[in-house]
């Protein structure tokens, strides 16, 4: 076999990871729920902080805390699949009829490797994303920003050990949140 | 700081033909107009002739330790500042400038020495008064009198038990007449668990978001609505409870009386259950031991503390307007902000023993998220029938047809008793029929008083 | 289900001083203001006056051929379920459950055994009765009428041809005097292209998109607007015709009067064209022999069938308010729902006859895509036309200047013939002048009544 | 093109209560209510009382140099076309089709011979005259008389030194009576640097955003603000005046008195700086050789020609209702046209001395680009205070507290000297003050003027 | 000539192919109308189907179908051809002055290939785009979906053979559709 | 070391580019400025220009000029700085509290390289954005168009040289342009 030449292996591995999001894009928007679970990993976190207005100069209270105060989600695989769970019950109303819902991500970044080099087993990776929803007959919801995901190697394939989720919003400005980031 | 009033309806501009509210709402015979819940006018004469008279809720005495600590909230449509003066005192303050009305106070929490305006300067200390003004002595020389135009201070201000409430009505009651025998059940939420006064707090994070219905919908809903199972169907299903069943652990319900209990004459209202005076509560929480063990030794205390009075427990309810304690877990105060008559801004603060162990807090939080606001499992199917009833009701003919609230109508004592247990309030035990509307005639009663009150002499003598 | 009305203008809130209609719509001089299409208050009364008491196009028989079919639908601003109930008959319903006025049928389409309200789950049958209520005996015990407590459903319904009607008001006429000598006009687009009555279905996906003007621009744009070539000049270029040119084969043009139709004391107009007694029907879409050869075969059938009428073609029309036929290829129906004083919601279906080949329906099909709604290459410009022209209709100085509807004022017989054929309606021959606004004064003469207007027996009497 | 008016007011639909300015506007206490800020009704009255009669700025002559050029602008609202018709005259036109009200001229600028309305093809040529009308003879006959349907044209309209200025009411002064005493400021923004009469020109690129606030927010600020220094702290830290100091070189501001100039009859207000009369100038722009050496040169010029006067230097003022000048560095013409009670769209216009060098006009365009509009480093807080300081005024209780202007309350002169030399217009002099608020109760009370007086007979009375 | 591995290959065609899809973007931002026909084979099929609301399991009446039903484009390269040919008249009002538009395009996914491997024919590709539209004084549009291409290698080069577009709405919320997906 | 084949160069070249791009807008999306500004050449041209609604067959009139006409930006690297700097003073109320701002990046492409081939040391690139922006309680604007950005190579990494961005929106639908593009 072909040895990989270090450049291209960098790019192969941004290449894996881009098409790791954007398959799971697919998964979401296709109402592919169980699959899409199946990308995290059992110990999975899914934290989506809120965030205040607060003076420039005071950064560190902007965002309420992993594992401390209310979130949006500060969540582990098994509220997710509770969520799942609840969405093809066919009796969850926010859900009947489906929304129509796009993920577009953008932004992909490689923050991080471990071990460096040809094939870590683990990569910090961050997107930013514009969730678009509609539904009914007009009713729309615009959500953006950023995502940062580590992936771990698992058996050949990525998954999802933990993710941030950092809404550019304070005031949520949509009545519900009944799909995923 | 009494300036005497130039507003619209005395100026002109708004129609004055009274709107018959007693035709619109007849809560004696169960009947609802839908013109109430989406007519741009009975909008407009409802931020006057309640949310400017009403008390309501503000915010926390544990959002506020310190001297100089702030948090910015609202009262009706319009921004207020809670903050605690550097002696110490509490006040809530209108969030504008007496100049030409910049928002002083831009962020949602903080520790300030003052609130200085970013247009022209004028600083407003802590206390509210006008402290500092750009060349006071060389631009305004005897003519600005500062002892006038400090912040616009509400006109009553009460703390109880840690929750701060405000009104800008000063001839309306004292804030605890204002609550009268409805004390009792608001207890339910802000006692510790185990029966000891107060010594609840706030877990930082408040859950703010805009939903599409008239503010009166969760309103009405949180006071008493045992009725709409139907809605979390898929939360039974799915199960979510802190022992993974069904909604919650039921030790409350089970064995126990189910009571709504309403004040009509005051408009609050909460969903109670009244143990069996002779039954022990069933264990709960059986997947989390310490969690269990904690509610086991709470329940050990209260029935000490409280006596006869431990087997009361509470659910949601409404403080008239628009705050609705949640007293059972997951333990939560809302408040549902008017944005015109179609909008509704929801704030949901969530609330535990201060000095439960954190392994007790964090397993509550996490019930709470997976609960409730618009990220919760079971709240979330609220916020899609609240806005598409509201959506509904907006049309010409559908205006025709007022809602239905006979459900229980004319039942309910106001003498209730059991085994000699007392409990105040208009009270009607729905162990069999499941649910009753009383909580919600209770709420539009009181509705109609506001709505046609000319003054708080009127609205106290109901 | 007579629940006397609450509403506001009985109840106080909106001004109550009447509107000088004559003086804002001088059809005599053919002048008309514009504050009719920009009026938040005009447009409020249009709900009550028109929407609620004319006859409104609901959908066709063929989107329901099932028992427990339902499709969803509107009539002014308000959701509407057209349904089969499980005995075959149609009904028309508010789509807005009696209890808390929850929207109780989500989807656009489908078939049920009932509609479930998901707020607390009433469940109406689909003839609107209530039928399940949850814990009815328990917690209404007699107190609820389930009777009294159906969905609402509209005061009459009827079904012609295909199409479903209905309106809110039980003293309106029967929809055929409602129609009265319009019957023959909308028929050219009921009826088969061949002369055989009734026999045209609808083509699945219905148009649905929003557009930022009065309704009334686009029904009096269809109620005969022959003078806006300049409008579709861009189409006249690049040549959208079955036969590649232009944008139809104008084989129903040549060699014929063009009439405008209109009924003043109705409100219905279309545009149509009468061939020469002596004078053979030119081929058409020469492109594709069969489509060609199965119009050949239609117009053959037509004349044996209609004898001297086969030589009335029409065209686009109006069904006053907002319903209008355009009875001639691409042939299709419009309805245009009110959404605001500007905003429209337009909804367009595409008929065909049932039983053309497969290849005609797919011919006719490709062509009325090109052709018209959103992505029609024609009204694409009427879109841009109605939006700015409505825009520019808004200002304090524009609404003073009345637009101008002169073109062939007084003109027209309501006796017309031709070679022994008699026509109905009050008609303009424009060979000559290409074009003529009889059937916009028609419009607006008609709406003048309805808003002027106390009740029907008042509407009747012009 | 008189036609007699049919709108709403006259027609009903709009509450008909007069409103009591002289209680909302209290200029003589320095007290204004929020209402005339945010009250939808106030709102609407403006558009009739002030836009439809007042002088508005339209554009510039530099804007339209050919026959046949054509700018779009607006008046309040309404979009209005200013044409160069093939004669060279000047026309101001509403943009609105007289048939059915169609935008006919949809671009922001060009050179036409007419203007084609897209709907219909009626043609207007560049004088506003109606020359096309399709089908005329055949589908009008003598119907329509073309001669009382061309563009609807501004009742007045008057070039002065380049700019020009409309007002729709023929009962309106003159423009030069409209204006009145602050002819000596206005003439300080359009006269070239060195005393020339006229001599500015616009270089291209018109700024347009929107604002969220009531468009007197900014005319107000405009008109004589010299207290939000706090409002631009950040710009004089950071330095982006033509020496990389401050905001600007102080040169006409040092060893000058500082006068607020408001004419209260009329409503213009400007900031003005007076030299000592025996100081020389101070010199500026260091940084760049050629343009302080341009400079230098014109203020010796304008010695010269100016003789005493060359000591008065201009700031931002506001010619009422809505235009502002800007007279001195960067020189600028801003116009607020209202877009509502809430929100304004701002135009900003900027000027330089025609026969400038190259090398000055760019240094002078860099410097307006940093300092001004949207993206200007000093501007951007004025939009944010504006923004918030209307957002915090709309509630129930922030309208009961009016506003305080009682800086400089009762103070000024009308017979303004200084070594001889006098000065138009109720002066005050703040060289020692900082700031008054002179200028503010300038502009209101002719606000207050407008808004109640019925024609321009009562408004000239003032 | 080298010879290109085959990880190489897989990247050089996921580039070519995200790299045709802006330059397609590209061609319709900047109304380069004509050039952009060309990227279509003369037998494509250009469809956007209408979208209904129904219950999540009753998926397959969710689209109108192409070739059957009334659809938003159900087009081939002639009426594309006299789309374009409209605009240039100069007197498509819905279109003068022009909008102003901009194609975003994310998630490029590469689904299927024929033959599989280093050079196929015939790639399956699914994106998502943003469309923004801004016209007049402040009229604004924000369509945002799918799309998935057939795309052919025809001369060395790519055309667009099929093209669906799934726009997540199911009312139109824009007043005309005068610009292409 | 090896030698890398001209197709990865190419493949690498882009994946740079992007990679450039996605860290700028991560700078200023984290608010960390000064960085940003360390991104631009001295002699750096940032220029925004304002766009008139005139006919399609007169584009030439469509912008206002670069170092001409007024725009909405014409900056040397000398205002750029002042304007991180206003926004460090603490006192630049419009950034108090701070804006939550998204930059989405997408569309990049390639237009020329300088010299052309493997190591070109200019290069143009045209990308797409959207640019959020919400902040206080509900405050919102999405901003949408095109960069052309003139890339240089110095010392090893890329700067950009000149700037050209194209907002699609003829009247700004923002009250400031605050942020940057
Ligand atoms: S608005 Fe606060 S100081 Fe002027
Ligand atoms: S709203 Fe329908 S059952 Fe309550
Ligand atoms: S609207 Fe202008 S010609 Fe008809
Ligand atoms: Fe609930
Ligand atoms: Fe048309
Ligand atoms: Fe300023």
């Amino acid at each position: 076999m072909s040895v990989v030449p270090p450049e291209l292996a960098r790019l192969l591995l941004k290449e894996e990871v881009e098409d790791f999001l954007y398959r799971e894009a697919e998964l979401l928007d296709e109402r592919r729920f169980e699959e899409w679970l199946e990308l995290f990993t059992e110990d999975v976190r899914y934290w989506m902080p809120m965030r205040r207005n607060v003076p420039a100069d005071e950064p560190e209270r902007e965002f309420t805390r992993e594992g401390r105060d209310v979130n949006w989600f500060d969540e582990g695989k098994d509220t997710l699949t509770r969520r799942v769970k609840q969405i093809r019950t066919g009796v969850h109303w926010a859900e009947q009829p489906p929304s129509r819902i796009c993920h577009m991500v953008s932004n992909v970044q490689i923050l991080a490797m471990t071990p460096d080099g040809a094939s870590p087993t683990e990569v910090t990776v961050k997107s930013r994303f514009l969730l678009y929803r509609n539904r009914m007959e007009t009713e729309t919801d615009l959500l953006v920003g950023k995502r940062e995901d580590l992936l771990r190697r698992v058996d050949g394939g990525w998954k999802i050990a933990h993710r941030k989720i950092v809404l550019d919003q304070s005031v949520l400005l949509a009545k519900n949140l009944t799909f995923f980031f | 700081m009494a300036i005497e009033r130039v507003a619209m309806e005395d100026a002109g501009g708004h129609p004055t033909r009274p709107i018959d509210f007693a035709g619109l709402v007849d809560v004696e015979r169960g009947a609802v107009s839908r013109e109430i819940f989406v007519s741009e006018e009975i909008y407009r004469q409802e931020l006057e002739q309640i949310f400017a008279r009403a008390w309501l809720f503000i915010g926390h005495e544990s959002q506020i330790p310190r001297a100089g600590d702030f948090v910015a909230s609202f009262m009706g449509e319009e921004s207020v500042i809670l903050s605690r003066d550097r002696g110490g005192r509490v006040h809530v303050f209108l969030n504008s400038c007496r100049h030409r009305g910049m928002k002083v106070c831009r962020y949602d929490d903080g520790n300030t020495v003052e609130f200085l305006c970013p247009y022209h300067g004028w600083s407003y200390a802590t206390d509210g008064t006008l402290v500092g003004v750009p060349f006071a002595k060389d631009a305004y020389g005897e003519q600005l009198d500062k002892s006038r135009w400090g912040l616009i201070e509400v006109a009553q201000m009460e703390s109880y038990k840690g929750t701060i409430w405000a009104t800008w009505d000063r001839s309306a009651p004292p804030f605890l007449d204002y609550l009268g025998g409805y004390k009792l059940y608001l207890d339910l939420l802000l006692d510790a668990w185990d029966g000891r006064e107060g010594g609840t707090e706030v877990i930082g994070g408040i859950h703010k978001w805009l939903i599409p219905c008239n503010w009166k919908f969760p309103a009405e809903n949180f006071s008493g609505d045992r009725y709409h199972g139907v809605s979390h169907r898929s939360v039974d299903m799915v199960g979510i409870g802190p022992s993974g069943k069904g909604r919650r652990d039921m030790q409350e319900r089970n064995e126990a009386r189910w009571l709504d209990v309403t004040f009509p004459e005051l408009g609050h209202s909460m969903i109670a259950f009244l143990r069996n005076h002779d039954s022990p509560l069933a264990p709960a929480y059986q997947d989390a031991p310490i969690v269990a063990e904690y509610f086991r030794r709470c329940e050990e205390e209260r029935q000490r503390r409280r006596g006869e009075y431990w087997r009361l427990f509470g659910g949601p309810g409404t403080v008239f307007p628009n705050t609705s304690p949640l007293a059972r877990q997951p333990r939560t105060l809302a408040v549902w902000h008017p944005r015109g008559p179609h909008q509704t801004e929801c704030w949901r603060i969530y609330l535990v023993d201060a000095d439960a162990p954190a392994e007790v807090k964090d397993f509550l939080r996490h019930y709470y998220i997976r609960y409730s606001g618009p990220s919760g499992l079971t709240e979330q199917d609220d916020m899609e029938n609240w806005n598409y009833a509201h959506a509904a009701s907006r049309g010409t003919i559908a205006r025709q047809y007022p809602y239905n609230y006979e459900m229980g109508l004319g039942l309910g004592t106001d003498a209730f008793e059991d085994h000699g247990l007392k409990l105040p309030g208009l009270i009607l035990d729905v162990t069999q029929a499941n649910a009753s509307e009383n909580n919600q005639r209770g709420f539009y009663g009181r509705w109609r008083h506001f709505m046609g009150a000319a003054s708080w002499s009127e609205l106290k003598a109901r």
